[in-house]
């Protein structure tokens, strides 16, 4: 027995799930299932879409229609799955390597075309499955097993990235926060465009160890202590803002959504 | 000793990776032949894995272990899960903590490896190095001078004296057994 | 083999020991024990669920009253 | 017209009518010389038969949204040409291993590289077979006039659906881009199949369990109250990754299988004056209308050439090649490459006869003077 | 060490090793199992030596920069395994045309698509030929051992260097992950080329000019003061895009025989026991070191086994082959795929012996028993 | 003889051009020159270099070491380039889609990295080489080939991506306001990390025909009509900007560049 | 006929895509096998460009014009271009304006195809329909009805009227010839 | 063949007739003639360099004044 909500909605015959003690995947998994139970969507309607990656592993866990791709490319395959069936709700759980690295051009093409997608990014600040190379979320100055000297690459803020590029929904929480994570989730799957959400994992077993920040738990607490909510940000002074990291709701503007812009096209031959 | 075939296993965080490397760099030092794999795959996040070293002083062809002379397991599931195709006139050497019960071959020596490591070296961590010592105490693999200096080679910057007492107390637990 | 105490469940068998549970239960209800998480103060628990939220694992968590069925 | 159904019409554009007949509903593409008219084409017609377009911004999006779509149920298609066709291969490579419905086409050009964009060669053979990783059953077919473009785009969805597998359609520029009279078939003449359905209900579906005859998988779609997994990673029945040797074994033979095993519905050629032929001419695509030419003035000039183009260009007409190598004394393979094909020929002829090429890769196309220089011996 | 020069060493850390002793001086890459130690022993090493590493966004992008390096002047490499080959084809093609010489190693796991990420394959065999679009030269080199994949590393550099092009180093993950004796030379004994500097001023320089040869044309480098232009396109002497039929012909021809002219440098391999030999076991990469163990044990038992161990795979050492089969009773070609380079050597022995595959494409590494049952014709 | 400018930089034997008459990129590519010029940089420093497309066709005119690549890919090849040899000048000149469809990827990493790379997109709102099919910068609403009843796509803007992404200067000019365009790719050079200008260009014969948007001098007369200048647009009230897009130097912030941040590292053996 | 070449060339801009696809609609219309090709290539931005159609009334294999029997120029460049090639007995038709003096074959006609267009049809564009019109009254290649009827099939909607009279212009210049 | 007055110059044989630089001149000094460029009222011309700065062709400009040499 596991609790009801992991019951309804995980394929149980594989758990215990693969990831190291102390990954913050699994707290992200769970809050993805957890906002879909609160929105209570129609299970036989969601999809759910991953590339390649220990983040990337999430679908297989979950009892939805669930399609693991190619490295980087989950956000094409959703764009054709959504374009076919506008009726799917189509989720894309993705790392900061696959979305933000190879993936980058999907990622930032998705959002433009505002194709209806909710993406959940994985981003534990590293390649966790290939062993610990830096990703473009690495914190510069940070090592990686291809930085043995210090990460000198700057990172993408994604939310502001995907932002820049079109996405009308845009939040970040970080597994310490998952009550917001959830509530982020689900504002933006209800979002009808691309919405993005940053969630901000923990992989103790490279990230941590190669970078001395100790196990889940100390980094968990680097988390708590160094993000501070858009709300609160808001009002307080720039010094106090130093070196910490927003968390909230960051962007949302709805605007038009890509396939329904398209069945426009389609209902005009119709009438026809 | 034409060819010898080691099989090392344990838990995904046990260090059975250096473990082999060591061997197989001291084997080298001797002057003998070495080739040492190991299992990739998902279940190296954690789970049972397992490190291999071939021994020989001819050339060395077919890369894998097949039939182990030698089979370390540090944990139940590394027994059990790769306690097969065990040569008949293999030696077995395991942690205390695991049941060998069934052990299908001649030779078996059950040790308080994890033990050792945790108190009498003082670090849990170098179980892999205590392992070692007492490897070699029980097969004569390799010299020790060369074991010696494999792990020093191997280890990191500071940790010398730790280690070379783990290897001392790995060979020791042997003496308590003859 | 779940391990049960006031609505709380731990099912020992998934949990890897991480100690996230322990570490953020506002209570210090839990403890670890042997690489496994027990309940060492099961009275104290709010029954706030931050555990279960936090567990990577779904290794612990409240049961629910059964309201719906 | 005369005849409402006969029609001048382009390659390209036959290759989007043959689409639509067989009842594609979803294209994703990235334009490219000398495919564009294709994407072009299927942007206007798709939405009005209530079907999807979508530019992708660029070719590994576009084979990717392609699988998207024929997973959630419809029938899906990209066009491309050699750049575009050596990025999608990685993903072409996946839809084999799920076993993805789709058709690419190819519309070669002069390569490698960006090459000679607007010129005709055909030197993406090969990589139709070979262009992915790992191995791989692979169907690539070769039409080599308009009307055939139109069939054998029917054919390709046909194979893709009952196949479950990529099929490559290998155009020459050439056919792609000119203008030929095609007689369009009545729609109630075409014979058009569909993927099969789930015979089962969801909790009994297994979505990678091999039909009655081993070969294919049943294929439900997402939304469809099936809720299964899809993985590039080598699975078992269940559709889960597994690491086991013996389900990785299982998993590729079948794969190979699903071809070997219906070779009589997959191969299609067409031989002519084969019967008393000493000389055999093997060409596809545009090579073999020169080649047409050629026999016919050998013909007429009394030489015994006989022609065999094979249409189905992978899985290769091993069987009938070598019976033919065994009755000609040499088999001549124009081909506007450096000899590729002809390797395959080669390897079959197995000694039993002379192979010999006539090559171009110099952006023009094979003349039939250039195959009748070679029949007779002139260089 | 007894000899400080004798070591035990990872198969991806001697390609590393060799690399920087062939005078690589530029990496990028992406992450991929089982190549990564390619990668991180570069970013470690490369800063030591005045080089430089970069982790670029994707394989596509790796290639890029290691083109573009290379045309700055440094020995470059990349490293990969099967889906991110899959996705550097279109830039190898670039760098065939435009002659740039780079070396591009993939330690090939299970495929197609994601596959066996972790398990042994060797089905990237064609690919490595035939995977870019358009016809094109390749050389492709395949280690055995770990002291060899430095040997042959270095090689790589040298060939990719003399001849200006992308050098393919196939590697099979079991060597590319063991650890093994490896005996370094001394560096002064190490035979390292580089390209050929342009001999004239840059008023006389033309980038494409064939040497006296009608080979390789000498290479400036951007910023050597020479102001020269590259293109992927068809390009004449100049390096200036040209549509002429011709120029197109005289570029394709001259690529392809800057191999072909120079097969006996080019083509390395080893033979063992072929001289009596009445069953050759034909083998490369590990599955050789299989056959090499299965050959003795055939031979204590009396039968006349004999083996080829290509380690340049491409070109195919056609004219050894098809002597050899002339030679043998039967080839038993052993491989990690369903049959691929068995195609090549039944092509060319042309009937004259039989062939024979012994084929896994499961994840595991085919055995000396594997082979051994085959020579004994027990399956 | 032409100007001496264009006698200078321009390989003469290839001029004139093949581009269409009136095609914007003919400015933009005097424009590129003439920044070269004013700047005095030494051309045996200078690398230009462009993916596939007609704007890409530029470097084969310039009297640089010019390196003409694959679509898209310009500016991965250019970031071997500049690490491989820091002292040359690396100047990217490409299209809107090569630069931001196929090349999205590689634009948002290098802009990430701060590449010491100033590119020059020759931004004409369309594909024009393969006959003009809409782009990532084609309005929405307007026609392309691939989009005969309208683009329904948003569109990218290419300086806000880039800015987002990491670069450090960018900026913004059209071929009407081609003095500006200059100052702009100078100042974009001076600034040793990541520096995109977007020029706006023209492309009668595809876009301007597909639209009925007229010949160049009308599609410039509107150019010129709907640009704002930055500084200008600061002083306008929001009625005045509607509909209009902004002009000049858009983002000026100077960081460590990558050559340099990796300098130090092989510095740091050096010394050692 | 069992087969006749024709080849219609002029510059970049002037429609004779067009005028090859209508010429091999109407011979499709009467019933005839036609194929149509053109060149394409960097010279498709401008200069001289051409538009190949072969008509016979059996199967055409080698789709590509080798040696016209039928040879349009509009320009000067076109003409230079692609003049070469034309069979002996074939028939030269020119624009005015370009200078055919040298001309290897048997019939040429100089026509003022693109003033006709200009001054009589009112529309330079339409040239290309003006030169059908001639082509078609010199060769006799197709009928004048499917001529007539594939030009509507494929002008724009709207400019029906315009593109006949264009035809007729065209068919007329051919009278004060002969 | 070189068209000049007043510095300015006209090549007219990259002159695409594109009409740029007509249009754009600030002192109507050009107009369109044959599909080419060609100099109307060359003595208005002000010398602001308009028309080359945006000819696509490079087929206008002014001559310098051979100042540096
Ligand atoms: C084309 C391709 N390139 C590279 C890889 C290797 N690869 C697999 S996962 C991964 C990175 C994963 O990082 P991220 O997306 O951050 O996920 P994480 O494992 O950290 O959750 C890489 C590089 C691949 N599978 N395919
Ligand atoms: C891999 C690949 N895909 C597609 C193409 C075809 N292609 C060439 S240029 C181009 C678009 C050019 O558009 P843009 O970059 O905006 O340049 P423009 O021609 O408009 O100046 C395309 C799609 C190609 N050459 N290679
Ligand atoms: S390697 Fe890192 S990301 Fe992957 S499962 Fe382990 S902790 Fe999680
Ligand atoms: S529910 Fe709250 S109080 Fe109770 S154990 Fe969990 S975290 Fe602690
Ligand atoms: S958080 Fe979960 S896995 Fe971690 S110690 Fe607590 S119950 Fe165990
Ligand atoms: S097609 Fe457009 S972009 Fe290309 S040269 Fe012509 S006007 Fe310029
Ligand atoms: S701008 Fe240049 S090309 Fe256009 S009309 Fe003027 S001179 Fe001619
Ligand atoms: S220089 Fe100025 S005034 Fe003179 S022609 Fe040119 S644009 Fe007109
Ligand atoms: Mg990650
Ligand atoms: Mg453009």
């Amino acid at each position: 027995m596991a609790s009801s909500l992991i019951e309804k909605y995980m394929r149980m015959d594989k758990l215990p799930h693969i990831w190291c003690p102390g990954c913050g995947h699994g707290i992200v998994m769970r809050a993805v299932v957890k906002a879909i139970d609160e929105l209570e969507l129609n299970r036989e309607k969601i999809c759910i879409v991953s590339g390649i990656g220990c983040s990337s592993r999430a679908p297989g866990y979950m009892n939805f229609n669930t399609l693991h791709t190619t490295h980087g490319r989950a956000l094409a395959f959703a764009t054709g799955i959504k374009h076919a069936n506008p009726e799917l709700e189509v989720i894309v759980l993705t790392g900061d390597g696959d979305c933000t690295a190879i993936g980058g051009n999907h990622l930032i093409h998705a959002a433009r075309r505002n194709m209806g997608i909710t993406t959940v990014v994985f981003n534990n600040n590293i390649y966790g499955m290939t062993g610990g190379q830096y990703s473009p979320t690495t914190p510069t100055g940070d090592k990686g097993t291809t930085a043995p000297y210090g990460n000198i690459d700057k990172v993408f803020d994604i939310c502001s990235l995907a932002q820049a590029a079109g996405a009308t929904y845009t939040g970040r929480a970080t597994v310490y926060h998952a009550q917001l994570l959830i509530r982020l989730i689900k504002d933006g799957i209800k979002n009808k465009g691309f919405s993005l959400i940053d969630a901000i994992s923990v992989c103790p077993t490279y990230y941590g160890r190669k970078n001395k920040k100790g196990d889940s738990v100390r980094i968990m607490e680097w988390l708590k202590d160094n993000a501070v909510n858009v709300a609160a940000a808001s009002k307080l002074p720039p010094e106090k803002l130093a070196g910490k990291f927003l968390i909230g709701e960051l962007y949302n503007n709805p605007q038009p959504e890509y396939t329904e812009e398209y069945k426009k096209i389609v209902e005009s031959f119709q009438r026809g | 000793m034409a060819c010898t075939e080691v099989r090392l296993s344990g838990s995904g965080g046990q260090g059975l990776l250096l473990c082999g490397i060591v061997l197989a760099e001291a084997a080298i030092l001797d002057g003998l032949n070495a080739v040492q794999t190991q299992s990739y795959g998902p279940e190296a996040r954690g789970g049972a894995s397992k490190s291999e070293v071939i021994i020989s002083d001819a050339k060395i062809f077919y890369p894998k272990v097949r039939k182990p002379d030698v089979f370390l397991a540090l944990t139940q599931e590394a027994y059990d899960k790769y306690v097969g195709n065990l040569k008949e006139s293999g030696i077995i050497i395991v942690d205390e903590t695991v049941n060998a019960d069934e052990a299908p071959c001649r030779e078996k020596y059950s040790v308080p490896i994890l033990r050792t490591a945790r108190e009498a070296v003082g670090k849990a961590m170098v179980a892999n190095i205590v392992a070692l010592g007492t490897i070699n105490a029980i097969t004569g693999l390799v010299s020790e001078a060369s074991l010696e200096k494999a792990v020093l080679n191997r280890v990191p910057p500071g940790t010398e004296e730790l280690n070379r007492r783990a290897l001392d107390e790995g060979r020791k637990i042997c003496q308590n057994l003859r | 083999m779940a391990v049960k105490q006031k609505g709380l469940v731990i099912k020992p068998d998934w949990c890897k020991g991480c100690g996230i549970c322990v570490a953020f239960c506002p209570k210090d209800v839990l403890k670890m024990e042997n690489n496994k998480v027990t309940i060492a103060n099961g009275d104290a628990c709010n029954g706030c669920g931050l555990c279960e939220l936090r567990c990577p694992d779904f290794a612990i968590y409240l049961e629910e009253d059964e309201k719906d069925e | 017209m005369n005849d409402k159904n006969v029609r001048l019409m382009q390659g390209n554009e036959a290759c989007v009518e043959g689409a639509i007949a067989a009842g594609m509903r979803f294209f994703a593409g990235y334009p490219i010389t000398p495919s564009t008219e294709i994407a072009e084409g299927s942007s206007e017609k798709l939405p009005q038969v209530g079907g999807k377009f979508v530019q992708m911004e660029d070719e590994i999006g576009s084979i990717a949204a392609v699988i998207g779509a024929s997973l959630t149920g419809l029938k899906s298609m990209t066009a491309t040409s050699g750049p575009g066709m050596s990025l999608k291969l990685e993903n072409i490579g996946y839809a084999a291993i799920a076993e993805i419905p789709c058709v690419i086409v190819n519309v070669q050009r002069g390569g490698p590289s960006t090459g000679l964009p607007t010129s005709p060669a055909q030197g993406d053979i090969m990589q139709a077979r070979w262009g992915t990783h790992g191995d791989h059953p692979t169907i690539a077919l070769y039409p080599s006039s308009v009307s055939e473009i139109y069939q054998i785009t029917i054919e390709a969805f046909n194979m893709a659906e009952k196949y479950r597998m990529p099929v490559i359609l290998l155009m020459d520029e050439v056919i792609g881009h000119m203008r030929e009279r095609i007689e369009l078939p009545e729609r109630s003449a075409l014979q058009i199949i569909d993927r099969k359905k789930p015979s089962v209900g969801p909790e009994q579906y297994l979505p990678y369990q091999a039909d009655a005859d081993g070969g294919v998988p049943e294929m439900a779609s997402f939304g469809d109250g099936y809720r299964f997994h899809v993985t590039g990673l080598v699975h078992d029945e269940t559709g889960f990754p597994s690491n086991s040797s013996e389900v990785t074994a299982r998993l590729i033979n079948r794969l190979m299988k699903k071809i070997e095993n219906n070779l009589d519905d997959i191969l299609r050629y067409e031989e002519e004056n084969t019967g008393d032929a000493d000389t055999l001419l093997l060409a596809y695509g545009c090579t073999a209308r020169s080649a047409k030419s050629a026999m016919d003035a050998a013909r007429e000039e009394g030489m015994k050439v006989g022609l065999f183009r094979p249409i189905t260009i992978w899985p290769f007409p091993e069987q009938k090649v070598r019976e033919l190598a065994q009755r000609v004394k040499r088999i001549i393979v124009p081909e506007m490459n450096l000899g590729q094909y002809i390797l395959e020929v080669q390897r079959v002829a197995g000694g039993s006869c002379t192979v010999e090429g006539v090559n171009r890769a110099d952006g023009e196309i094979i003349t039939p003077e250039d195959i009748l220089d070679k029949i007779k011996g002139v260089f």
